[in-house]
């Protein structure tokens, strides 16, 4: 004539209560790490058919970012240099290296270098490079520190949130024109409310939300 | 090892049921039940019982969904993400308003729910009541009335003999 | 159970001299000078427009009196048998109403914008000549209180048999007249609402207006049944009245206070959304100046006030509760009716009118004293209905 | 009115017999040939019109499910949806679906606050009906949305695009009402279970005293075990039943507001456009009768034939049939005078625009379904007025699914028709549905049947404690409750 359940059920209210916040705790946290910028393209770093340093050309030797893409300021494009570019300097230095033969290959064949693409903006949506080159937003803002990459990785998510926090916030990203393109450039006595904002002002930066902004 | 739970009188008829029910409230004891397959009209009454706070828990989730959504919605499209859509206001208590009033319902559905639980303690799958089989009629045309052993007036045969007008069955119940 | 005949407990010489008799018409006289006084003081148009509020606010009395009946025969109910016949009565209010038209005939040239307008030039005016011509216009009012006076006149005549015979018979006529009834009802009703109230901006339309009104009155029809039934069980005059009638009364006021509130949000709230010119001029105009508060008024006054007092079972039996709010519904009715016709008059906002309080106080007094007149004449309760044994034993 | 009168005029309390009201449980049944009569529909083992009812609905759920897989494997362009008809039966069926719901909880909640007795036979089938049905109707939007994946992005959750939901939308406020529905339904159904299953669990119980052999006694301590969880060791205490009653309360009353809204916001998705056809502000009751309307439509329909398989004629009588038959009545005609109403301001109101969708919806390319309508919601209903045919259940039934029929054109006339005429010719269009339409509509109508019949296997069909409350036995102060003659009360 035993109740088929046991005593120890009358604690299950509480286990299921402490289960549920187990559980749904887990969920949240899941959810805000695969929902959020946090879970994107960061740390691609395909393998290029040449070795290219970014380090060594950018960092070291300091060549300025639009030596090689040029198109940067004028286009919406950065374009990817074409081996002519690299040859300018490479058919004098190192000009017999086993590693740049894919270079002069496609030099003379007048074929284009397998670059492998990193950083991608999907379809729908519409960035323009040269509209944040000349309005004061440095390439390190969405590439990172690229002069200090041997290999390019995939340093920042990219994603919508990434985007929208800049554009909420411009006047803390913004900086000199003339200091868009050095990426180890310190903000001092450049304080975003102050000068920032000045600045932007001047350059009429808005960082625009709107939905047409990017999606057109 | 098993000890008494309690007293248990079994009826036929609610009216018989009520009758004890009356008089175990008159005589003053604090610890027991009236257990019924049907909530009996006026048995609250008979029982000297209060009338429930249920109220009060659906109030707060009604509550709490209607602020809750407001706020939300406030933050969400007019605060964290102005966004200009059909020429309407960034917020206005009109568009808001349909979103609200359904989270006020489901909280206050859940409020009420779950104030009925707590208030009766519930889900309890294990109890001295549910191992004895002449009590398994009590959710078929059976009234009962349990008076449990650690009232403070309880006494076995006083406690019987209040019991025993009208009822048909009276035993002890093991814990 | 006492053998005192009904007509003799009815003869008019008891109750002669009692303060009851004379209230009404001291307030009708008092509310003819007013509005003699208003009418020249105020002018025409002004006048015109208070007394069409009054109008529109009594008639809304009747007719939601006319649809509780219906449907006390409809749902076939018995807690509403003891106070059916003040119902009947109010009910029958109706074809009087026709008189106290009167006036808005004679100045419906000063209300209605549209009678004066050439329909060659206004597109909204032309698509509806048919219907909106003086004549039609006039036809239309005179069927309106035509119909009304048929059924209100059978449905009280077949109760007032039933006080005789105690036939079902007399129950089943009833229930026929009310299944007619209940779709005579809702166009009248319509027709009365559009004619006599939409068509004063007759540029706007919407489809709710109708239930709209309904809503509105059948909500101050219930506050005034409220009231009566009170007094009736005050005077003893109807024995089994009790906390069914006033608990069931007082629920159906509260889900008419939830009911208008439903459809007047939704009305504003479809044409808020849609944000046609078309639409929006109306609750424009209702939005400028002071208008803009009575607004305010008609959500917290007409919604929310009366909603959180009815919210608790006790308050609804409560008296101290139930008769400020009884009196508090009468007026919001009265602002709602304001807020549907006198921004055409008082653009900037609501200003008192002496035609407006006395054109209340005219018809009021009159229509009370027609009241208490058909009460006396006849059993205050349906003596001999089938239900009234359901209805006593609960 | 004088304070004097000291008579009261004589009356009489006697009913004539033709108006005396029939009980709500017929032949005086006892308390426990309730539990038992409904009990033994979910003990005794399944009749062979249940095997015969369920494997075809379970085999017509398999392929709606087959084709909602094919369709989101391949896109909704397998759907007949056009342009500039972008909105076809998926929204239909949803808004059917949906409709369908709101008898359950009108029986439930709303006849419930008006102390209507009689609800207590059908509320437990109607409510059921209104879960099954909004799990149908839940699927439309769902699987409408084309890329059913991001099916989560009306919740207001954070995410990688740090963008929130847009609450001027109606479709959003869809979201909330219908999920808000589904839930309150499921806890409001379960809660009203939760004596009925302790029912069910204290009978095992009393069977497993006579059950020889392992296997019956392992499958009554599994039964035990499920029944007996999910009543959550109910014991029919009073103190319970008090809070349990208050509760009850309290759901009836934050469901009557709820089953309002919730296809009021459905008539918004269209109401809030300015869609000749669409906009007109008498959309929100006039969805709610509809809904109600097919609602009672559909529970005749189930009802009927489950009376009779069943043999509840006791429980569910002619008088319940009857009383739903006005309701349906009463909904129907309001439904025609939303009709009429929106026909005649389309007219009235001056906008050629509007006037021209209404003369098309009567006399364009789709006048048949325009017509279907208004013979099956407002013609048919009328029938109701007559005693001789709401007492004929083979009526009944049959009108019963015109019912449904014509709520489904209904839907049907007001998208489709809107839409297919837009404001430039040029884009003028005509609108059919593909197989691929049809398989999804009728599948779901499967998966309500095999749910449906799956409830009415495992669960008590018919709310016993409170059946047993309304019957002069569970009343103390009745002669049948136990109470001495000569007491009164």
């Amino acid at each position: 004539m035993s109740n088929i359940f046991p005593k120890w059920t009358n604690r299950l209210p509480l286990l299921v209560l402490a289960g549920g916040l187990l559980l749904g705790g887990g969920v949240v946290t899941g959810v805000t790490y695969y929902f959020t910028p946090k879970y994107t393209n960061v740390g691609y770093q395909p393998l290029q058919p040449v070795s290219f340093s970014h380090k060594i050309h950018a960092g070291e030797l300091g060549m300025d970012c639009r030596y090689c893409h040029n198109g940067v300021e004028k286009s919406w494009f950065s374009n990817i240099p074409a081996a002519s570019t690299c040859m300018n300097c490479h058919s004098v230095v190192l000009k017999d290296d086993l590693r740049l033969a894919p270079i002069r290959e496609s030099h003379e064949k007048q074929t284009p270098v397998p670059w492998v693409q990193i950083h991608k903006t999907p379809d729908y949506v519409y960035f323009n490079h040269s509209v944040h080159v000349n309005r004061g937003i440095s390439c390190v803002h969405c590439h990172g520190k690229i002069n200090e990459m041997d290999e390019v990785r995939h340093e920042k998510t990219l994603s919508m949130a990434f985007c929208l926090d800049c554009h909420r916030t411009a006047h803390e990203k913004i900086r000199p024109l003339e200091q868009v393109y050095n990426l180890n450039w310190k903000s001092d006595g450049f304080t975003p409310e102050r000068e920032g904002r000045a600045l932007a002002g001047k350059l009429g930066v808005e960082g625009s939300t709107s939905c047409s902004v990017c999606h057109r | 090892m098993s000890h008494a739970y309690g007293i248990l009188a079994e009826y036929d008829t609610p009216a018989a049921a009520m009758a004890a029910a009356q008089r175990v409230r008159d005589a003053g004891y604090t610890r027991w039940d009236v257990h019924t397959p049907f909530p009996v009209h006026g048995m609250d009454a008979a029982m000297g019982m209060k009338n429930s706070p249920v109220g009060w828990f659906t109030f707060l989730g009604g509550l709490s969904g209607y602020t809750g959504g407001m706020v939300m919605i406030w933050y969400m499209n007019a605060y964290n993400y102005e966004i200009v859509v059909g020429g309407k206001p960034m917020f206005s208590g009109f568009y808001a308003f349909p979103v609200c009033y359904e989270l006020t319902i489901l909280l206050g559905a859940f409020g009420s729910i779950i104030g009925m639980l707590i208030l009766n303690r519930l889900p309890r799958l294990h109890h001295p009541l549910l191992k004895n089989m002449r009590f398994a009629t009590v959710t078929h045309d059976k009234f009962f009335v349990v008076i449990q052993c650690d009232d403070h007036k309880y006494n076995e045969t006083q406690t019987r003999t209040l019991l025993q007008t009208g009822a048909k069955h009276i035993e002890m119940v093991e814990e | 159970m006492s053998a005192h005949s009904p007509a003799a407990h009815a003869s008019a010489e008891t109750h002669e001299h009692t303060l009851w008799d004379r209230l009404p018409w001291m307030a009708a006289a008092l509310g003819l000078l007013g509005c003699v006084a208003g009418y020249i003081i105020e002018g025409q148009k002004n006048f015109a427009h208070a007394y069409l509020v009054a109008f529109m606010f009594f008639l809304s009395i009747a007719l939601g009196s006319f649809f509780l009946v219906l449907i006390h025969h409809l749902f076939d109910a018995y807690w509403s048998v003891p106070i059916r016949r003040f119902l009947e009565h109010l009910a029958s209010l109706l074809p009087w109403m026709a008189l106290f038209f009167l006036p808005i005939g004679l100045m419906s040239g000063d209300l209605y914008y549209w009678m004066s307008v050439d329909p060659a030039k206004d597109h909204a005016l032309a698509v509806k000549q048919v219907l909106f011509n003086k004549k039609t216009w006039g036809i239309a009012s005179a069927v309106l209180f035509g119909v009304w006076w048929l059924w209100t006149h059978k449905l009280r005549s077949w109760s007032l048999r039933q006080d005789e015979t105690g036939a079902a018979e007399c129950t089943v006529a009833m229930r026929r007249w009310a299944a007619s009834g209940i779709f005579v009802f809702a166009f009248s009703l319509t027709a009365a609402a559009i004619f006599w109230m939409k068509s004063l901006e007759h540029q706007w339309f919407s489809t709710m207006y109708g239930v709209y009104y309904f809503a509105g009155s059948v909500w101050v029809a219930l506050a005034t049944a409220y009231a009566i039934a009170l007094l009736l069980k005050r005077s003893n005059m109807v024995p089994m009245m009790g906390e069914e009638q006033f608990h069931s009364l007082a629920k159906l006021l509260f889900a008419f206070t939830v009911f208008y509130a439903y459809i007047h949000f939704s009305q504003y709230f479809l044409i808020w959304n849609a944000a046609m010119p078309e639409e929006t001029f109306w609750y424009a105009k209702r939005e400028q100046g002071n208008w803009a508060y009575v607004g305010w008024v008609i959500i917290l006054g007409h919604f929310l006030l009366p909603f959180l007092t009815l919210l608790r079972i006790d308050a609804k039996l409560n008296l101290k509760v139930a008769i400020p709010i009884f009196v508090w519904v009468w007026l919001m009715h009265h602002v709602d009716m304001q807020f549907n016709i006198m921004p055409l008059v008082q653009p900037d906002g609501p200003v008192f009118l002496i035609s407006s309080l006395s054109a209340m106080l005219l018809i009021g007094g009159l229509l009370t004293a027609l009241f208490l007149w058909e009460l006396r004449r006849h059993p205050a309760f349906p003596l001999k209905d089938p239900r009234m044994g359901e209805a006593v034993r609960h | 009115m004088s304070a004097t009168s000291d008579h009261t005029p004589a009356y009489t309390t006697t009913t004539p017999a033709e108006l005396q009201r029939v009980p709500l449980v017929q032949n005086q049944r006892s308390l426990a040939w309730i539990s038992d009569k409904v009990a033994g529909i979910i003990e005794d083992d399944a009749p062979r019109w249940w095997w015969y009812a369920f494997i075809p609905s379970f085999l017509i759920a398999t392929v709606g499910f087959a084709s909602i897989g094919y369709l989101i494997t391949t896109g909704v362009g397998v759907w007949g949806l056009n342009n500039p008809v972008m909105w076809g039966w998926a929204i239909v069926n949803f808004v059917w679906w949906i409709g369908i719901g709101h008898a359950g909880t009108l029986i439930s909640a709303i006849l419930f606050l008006l102390r209507q007795k009689w609800r207590t036979s059908i509320n437990r089938t109607a409510e059921a009906m209104t879960i099954f049905a909004v799990m149908c109707a839940g699927i439309f939007p769902a699987i409408h949305v084309g890329r059913v994946w991001l099916v989560w992005y009306p919740l207001p959750i954070p995410n990688a695009n740090d963008i929130w939901p847009q609450f001027r939308s109606p479709l959003l406020w869809d979201v909330f009402a219908v999920s808000t529905y589904f839930t309150v339904s499921l806890l409001f159904w379960y809660m009203g279970l939760i004596p009925d299953l302790a029912t069910i669990r204290d009978r095992l119980r009393l069977q497993a005293q006579h059950l020889t052999g392992p296997a019956a006694q392992f499958i009554n301590k599994a039964k035990q075990a499920v029944y007996g969880f999910f009543a959550l060791g109910w014991t029919g205490s009073n103190r319970h039943w008090s809070h349990y009653e208050k509760a009850y309360l309290l759901l009836a009353g934050l469901s009557t507001p709820l089953v309002l809204s919730v296809h009021s916001i459905v008539s918004f998705d269209f109401a809030v456009s300015q869609v000749p056809g669409w906009h007109t502000t008498i959309f929100p009751p006039y969805f709610v009768a509809g809904a109600i309307f097919s609602g009672f439509g559909m529970v005749l329909t189930l009802m009927i034939p489950l009376r009779s398989l069943f043999k509840l004629e006791e429980i569910i009588t002619e008088r319940h049939i009857e009383l739903m038959c006005k309701v349906t009545l009463a909904t129907g005609s309001i439904v025609g005078y939303a009709y009429g109403m929106e026909f005649f301001i389309a007219w009235y109101g001056g906008n050629p625009y509007e006037l021209y969708a209404f003369k098309n919806r009567a006399f364009g390319p789709y006048w048949w379904a325009y017509w279907i309508m208004v013979s099956c919601n407002v013609i048919s209903p009328q029938f109701f007025w007559f005693k001789k045919i709401r007492t004929n259940m083979v009526a009944v039934f049959v009108l019963s699914i015109f019912v449904n029929i014509g709520m489904w054109f209904e839907r049907f006339v007001i998208v489709v028709t809107s839409l297919h005429r837009d404001f430039l010719p040029s884009n003028w269009g005509y609108y059919s549905p593909t197989l691929m339409d049809v398989l999804t509509y009728v599948g779901t109508m499967g998966f309500f049947m095999t749910l449906f019949l799956l409830f009415i296997r495992f669960l008590p069909l018919i709310a016993i404690s409170e059946v047993k409350g309304v019957t002069p036995q569970a009343d103390p102060h009745h002669e049948l409750g136990g109470a001495q003659k000569e007491v009164s009360h």
